[in-house]
């Protein structure tokens, strides 16, 4: 499909401001000023509407059809959360407002709003402070980091690691290097972490170990009580990284089993859009002893009922967003939250957990499924024994699935299964959905098996079909030409 | 219940087929002592009753309010036809574009984006966005760092946005890099003392266009003594004054990055927000976050994909060139949108406007006893005003009357308590203008 | 200029295919003395200008009012999810479905809205919707004429919507249609007049439930004896109220129709709204509009195609049965969305949450001296009450404190100048209406 | 696909409003109560979002692609129309509110706008008066043909008769009817009404000519000032079909040129969408002698610049709409106008005649055009000949463009040219938008020409293909059982 750069017709407009009195020499000397003007599109509104329309038709949401994406909880989004994230009461405010001498009194909504989002969060996860400026789910977990770093460099400890099991997301090990940190990796036992593993390498240096639960196979992690009480002993923190946290509302809380820190990924669990891939929200919750260190400019609410920014944190890490985070993104999870409330938060995890068992029930006969037991909210099956037999890998049904106008679950994470592919359904499709999509999965499959070469170059009615990476990064044409 | 399909028949149904009795069985892994000691979340609320809950909410904030409040963060003109694309759900409901076959719209336009970054950068390669300016400008200065080998130092301009500054702060407070502040002269970059402060441990200098203070300045010579002590040369950009302004690429800054919330993005309260990114060829390898491709299929049909993967975390983890794992496509997709509806013409036409509304208020204001200009430099849409009182006070005294005075650089700034930064964009009115200079001067 | 994207070199080349010199010459048909005598409109604005002078005439009405007003038109809550599906587009940019192979998405929802209508009517067929309420009942009056050949009489009861009949003296004062007022009885409709009204030139009686008085009634005998005289039955209904009330389908009415505004259209100070008709199987060829149908492509696939278009006018000129050659095709998707996300217990709840508020204020204001309801028959979300004064003298009392009280009976029935119509629907609050007859009372 | 019906589960649900705390048995006896509930779709939120979303990608809009639709003037349709309609402060208001005490101070911002807008259709058209109560062409078509019946009888002419060109849409004959005329049929000569013929026809019963300029051929009326004194002498009135208006913005005024009832469809020239049928808005502008019998409740300005309805209109006909027409529709048209100006009108007209008149000659050695001269925003071509030559109708050719993913033409209309296809492509598409439209129609017509079976089965790639239209009107399925 042609580029919006290349429909670009020079002198054509679309959504002019009038004409200033006064042109850019006026106020810029020449030398400040740019040799050329940029090379934008110049297009009609028309054109615009038409073009992105049309490449919209080119992509796939969870509007679109089911989108059962492992480890991603593409769950639908309420349409009223964008309605309110829109009212302009929201959108209108500079967030610099708030800070400003009597700013507080006219952004008391906007304060209400993160005050209550906090508050509600804590609830939720049994964490005694939040905040909401971490910007996706990686920014959360540096942000968790830092607040680990800074509370053993404020106790006097010297922590040099932090503990990532091999199944953990590849942010996690990312995230805690540039905090500063050296990163431990340790295998998996039967799936799950192994204490044993974990006591190897757990000394004085170990400043934290960062878990995901139930884990990234989508079993719950049975070893839990045992790995505080080790880590208690050598003054370590645990991380909970949210990635998960759909299979678990109102089943258990982070806070009271024993974990430190956590990220949550609205984007995950509390509904928000993923928009292609953000903007996200990545809110910290911690326990009370690390609560000091959270990022700057918390709402607070004052004895008068009224709401401000509390700057009077000297431990603070600082800032991890210019602000106080993707205000809009936490609004939306806010609004879902009050929503659905308690019971409706804990059905959402019922039934996101009675989805993926029910999947993985249906195709335990015909995928290899490594760890064939009650899962939480997603479950991991494997291709290899299929691409033993006749050369069918994860890669190929997932292109089958496509070419069916299914989305595809993950294929190829967590790295630990081969051939894997990631199925997490979510608690918003139906049995009507899912047997829909299970009977298509298993017809693929079971065609692969007898014709797997009809499988080898699908998908053929996609708008494109498969792309030539190795030409993409050799060639790597990043602009177009205009 | 709200978002979960499932009648008590199916439920049972599928209970069945998994061969389990009740829903609770399903959670038998975690034992009694691990439930939750309370959850005591409110009611859940019809949609009806969450709306007006929020309705009410957001009624709390005043909206009605004339704010020459800028600080980096600008209210331009949203085109209303933005909306209406980046509505339809096969945009905003779509996951990161790792399946391409069914991807094409988010890839096209992350590619399209990552063209107009470029064009109005005039630099060679953009990433698909990074959360937000500060965080460019963080890994901004990590890519000089990886580049620099062993050069752990970065120099940075006081008069860069100090909110970011304390970002950088938090950012980098546990690695390995030390980055040296070159105080401003009177809200100007000293372009001889960052010159000086580049040493043989120096990575890279950092300086924003216009800077903190509205004030918009050349750093050509800058980055050529940079490069001269195999230093890079990194600047922070504002997207739309950029439509007028000596382009980073003409400076021969190595990374240019910006915050481009102007282009499209409202205020809301601090975000989301959208980091532009780019750089030149030679550093292609260092940048972070996700870059699209242009490649073909099988057929030899045009397509799109994301490149380059092999430095981001789910394959490198630990050696990642970065942890960030997402970009902020949709505000990206925004900002295309809007740069595609006003074209060059009317990006520049909104810097235009936005300089003739400051100059005007700048003009006016210096009319008023005591009051001056922080210095005779150029500027474009914000400018800093030295008060004959605490800013903090003009601040304070207007603002029950409908007007955001502007941001006290005392907040940042040492000794400059009665300094006034101002914007104007071309949604203030002359008359709001007049309006507001009268009641200023009248306080002063 | 904005909407027209020809450059003047595109233009030109235009002009060289057409063969003539300038634009004007393809005007030269229109002699100078047809010119324009004057064309004195305002210089255009930019979209940001334009939305800006909207935006502040928009803010000329007030909008936190708490009213009571109904008369017909109710302010029910909309899903937000309507609106992001009707900006769709492909549907709200499209022209009426005549080449289907690229209209099934307009053509299946009316098909579907269709199937709605008479469900919850229970009626057999309905068609694509028209104007509106009033020129449903203009239209079921229409065919009933057509129906009864040489019957030239309707009898209608003077309970149906004033409002309405206005607009049905103006649509029949040049036709031969003779409509015959049968009085109200303290606002119920007076059956046994109706009945007596019913002769051998009566094509059809018209009645509405719950009548403008909201109160509810059966016509279930009224219609048996319509039909026991060759006459044709006619209701209008309130869709909401209907998914608990007795049903036309089941009253035995020929024809029934609604205003389905209070289905997911916002009151917008009139319009557009949404006229729903439907009859028995044996009117469908009196049934004006359009209508879908469902059949087979080529390939035996199901689709679907507007049918029994020969009653139209591109067709049928003078003798088609109505001139009616639009529908209200997205107010019907609009209702049909609406409908699907509340369903019939969403639905049901509406009525019974409206209802529940009408009935704690009606207890509420008869506990007032001298304030009594106008009758003691059953009534939906809406009541009439007499008060000790002049209802629009309570009406402009309470105006100036945010409270519209109501509808002033007086205006369309003499001697009904203390009465007032009051309405609830699930979107007041206890509290409101406690603070409501706080204040009525207080000028009692 | 599945009809939403058909998707339907007893007990789902997915926007349900909080539980009443009373049933309806409590306030409605039995007998006033229904048997049973109506069925309707119970389905959750996310079914209805998937179901329409994919309902609209089978649908075919402006934003989708050029839509030459002849007589329906598919221009595009600005967004901002669509965000001022949705502010609050007009979705709001209660209509009635305005006619209440001390009730139009609270709606100003609604009367003002309906005020403005109808002076400002008046100067675009140079009539005196307008009402917006019309709620759609044919509505106004009516509140016309009511309008002069009104001025006659109170005049105390005698009329009956109102004359209809053999070209005029169907609506015109038929709302005359409605109106209680009976309709007089004139044959065109050489594409416009022809004088002589009018003449021939024309007495004193004639109350008046219901004329489309330029008409459903495109072509001007070049006799319009001949037909105007004809009928002063008999005192009928002239009325103008604004189907077409879009031709003549700022070129010639209704009302100038002796026109003295107009009616505008502002989904077709003022920018409003179509909606796939409706809504629309069908504003009726008259002469200052027709201003007393213009529909009731007018807007109108108090000399304090305040704004009311005037009900003080002895002679008006009544009502055409519950309160004051298709209010938001109207609003849509009126921002429309204020946005373009009379500059932006007028370039509106003529790049609508420079686009048909550019399509007309490119199109001229592949179609005979039976009125090959300078048209105006739309023309008529006709498959006649290559019909008889290859068996090829216009409706095969329509179907052919369906296939290459554009809109069709309009087809057999109007009734006098034989299979004729008639083309407007509104001023708001590009030469490269033209041009490429061109060149598929060419090279259908062409390929016809060679292969005429190949056309009558197209289209292939459509979401159905030809469907049968005599078992649809024989079975008369009209509604989904369930």
């Amino acid at each position: 499909m042609k580029t919006i750069f290349s429909q670009s017709v020079a002198g054509r407009t679309a959504c002019l401001p009038p004409m200033p009195e006064e042109r850019a020499e006026r106020f810029l000397p020449k030398e400040l000023m740019r040799a050329k003007r940029p090379v934008l599109p110049e297009v009609s509104e028309l054109d615009v509407v038409r073009h992105f329309t049309k490449l919209s038709t080119f992509n796939y949401g969870v509007d679109s059809n089911f989108y059962p994406l492992g480890s991603c909880t593409m769950k639908y989004n309420p349409k009223y959360t964008e309605y309110i994230a829109a009212l302009p009461g929201y959108t209108t405010p500079h967030p610099a407002l708030a800070q400003l001498p009597k700013g507080a009194q006219y952004t008391q909504g906007s304060l209400e709003t993160m005050y209550e989002a906090e508050q509600m969060l804590c609830e939720l996860t049994g964490m005694d402070a939040f905040t909401s400026q971490p910007m996706a789910g990686a920014n959360g977990e540096l942000t968790g980091a830092l607040v680990i770093a800074a509370y053993h460099k404020d106790k006097g400890n010297k922590k040099t690691k932090i503990i990532c099991p091999d199944a953990a997301h590849g942010t996690n090990p990312a995230s805690a290097v540039l905090a500063g940190f050296e990163v431990v990796n340790i295998e998996s036992k039967d799936g799950m972490v192994d204490p044993e593993a974990l006591e190897a390498v757990l000394d004085d240096d170990v400043a934290a170990v960062m878990m995901t639960c139930p884990n990234t196979l989508g079993l719950f992690e049975n070893h839990l009580p045992a790995i505080v009480e080790k880590l208690r002993k050598v003054d370590a923190l645990l991380y909970y990284d949210g990635a998960n946290f759909n299979a678990i509302m109102g089943k258990m809380r982070i806070g009271d089993v024993g974990f430190d820190v956590v990220h949550l990924n609205v984007h995950k669990t509390l509904g928000t859009p993923h928009g292609g891939g953000g903007p996200g929200a990545g809110p910290v919750g911690v326990c009370s002893r690390l609560e000091p260190y959270l990022p700057n400019h918390r709402p607070a609410k004052a004895d008068d009922g009224t709401f401000y920014l509390d700057t009077d944190n000297p431990k603070s890490i600082g800032h991890m967003s210019p602000f106080y985070g993707s205000f809009a993104v936490m609004l939306k999870a806010f609004a879902y939250m009050v929503r659905l409330g308690g019971e409706g938060l804990t059905r959402a995890t019922e039934r996101a957990v009675l989805n993926a068992n029910y999947m993985r029930k249906r195709l335990e006969n015909h995928l290899y499924i490594p760890y064939d037991r009650i899962c939480m909210h997603e479950f991991v099956a494997s291709a290899s024994k299929l691409h033993d037999e006749c050369g069918v890998r994860a890669l190929d049904i997932a292109k089958g699935l496509l070419e069916k106008g299914h989305h595809a679950p993950t294929i190829y994470f967590p790295l630990i299964v081969k051939e894997c592919l990631m199925f997490e359904p979510t608690e918003t499709e139906s049995k009507e959905t899912l047997d829909g999509f299970l009977d298509d999965l298993i017809e693929i499959i079971e065609a692969g098996k007898k014709d797997p070469e009809s499988l080898f170059s699908a998908p053929h009615n996609t708008p494109v079909r498969r792309l030539d990476e190795t030409k993409a990064a050799r060639e790597m044409v990043l602009t177009d030409e205009v | 219940m709200p978002y979960t399909p499932h009648t008590a028949e199916e439920t049972q149904a599928m209970l069945d087929v998994i061969g389990v009795r009740t829903i609770e069985d399903l959670f038998a892994d975690i034992p009694a002592d691990m439930r939750p000691k309370s959850f005591d979340l409110p009611q859940g609320l019809s949609e009806m009753e969450t709306c007006a809950y929020f309705e009410q909410l957001a009624g709390k904030n005043k909206t009605g309010l004339v704010s020459f409040l800028g600080a980096g963060f600008y209210n331009h003109y949203i085109p209303k036809a933005i909306d209406n694309i980046v509505g339809r759900g096969e945009f905003y409901t779509a996951y990161t574009p790792y399946q391409p076959e069914s991807s094409q719209g988010t890839l096209q336009a992350i590619f399209e984006f990552q063209t107009a970054v470029c064009n109005l950068l005039e630099m060679d390669v953009a990433n698909a966005s990074v959360y937000d300016g500060g965080t460019a400008i963080f890994e901004a200065m990590m890519m000089a760092v990886r580049a620099g080998r062993k050069r752990k130092k970065i120099v940075i301009d006081e008069s860069v946005n100090p909110i970011y500054r304390v970002m950088l702060d938090t950012y980098t407070d546990n690695i390995d890099i030390d980055i040296v502040v070159v105080p401003h002269t009177e809200g100007l970059s000293n372009v001889d003392a960052l010159k000086a402060a580049i040493d043989a441990d120096c990575a890279a200098v950092v300086v924003q266009n216009p800077n903190f203070f509205g004030n918009v300045q050349d750093f050509t010579d800058l980055f050529e003594h940079a490069h001269a002590n195999k230093a890079l040369g990194i600047i922070s950009v504002y997207p739309v004054m950029q439509s007028v302004m000596k382009t980073p690429g003409e400076m021969g800054a190595d990374i240019a990055v910006a915050e481009a919330q102007s282009l499209g993005q409202p205020l809301s309260f601090g975000g989301p927000y959208l980091g532009v990114m780019s750089c030149t060829k030679k550093m292609i390898r260092q940048i972070p976050g996700r870059i699209v491709g242009r490649t073909e299929d099988v057929d030899g049909k045009t397509g799109y994909v994301l490149t380059l993967q092999a430095r981001e975390q789910h394959i490198r983890r630990a050696k990642a060139t970065s942890n960030i794992c997402s970009n902020q496509a949709l505000c990206a997709l925004r900002a295309l949108i809007h740069m595609s509806l006003l074209g060059p013409e009317g990006l520049i036409r909104t810097a235009e406007l936005s300089m003739e509304r400051a100059h005007y208020l700048a003009d006016r204001l210096t009319m008023i006893d005591n009051v001056e200009l922080l210095n005779d430099a150029p500027f474009g849409n914000e400018f800093a005003i030295r008060l004959p009182i605490n800013a903090e006070e003009a601040i304070e005294a207007l603002m029950d009357k409908g007007f955001v005075t502007g941001f006290p650089a005392g907040r940042y700034y040492e000794g400059m308590d009665n300094v006034l930064l101002v914007a104007c964009t071309e949604l203030h009115s002359f008359e709001q203008i007049g309006v507001f200079t009268e009641l200023l001067g009248g306080i002063l």
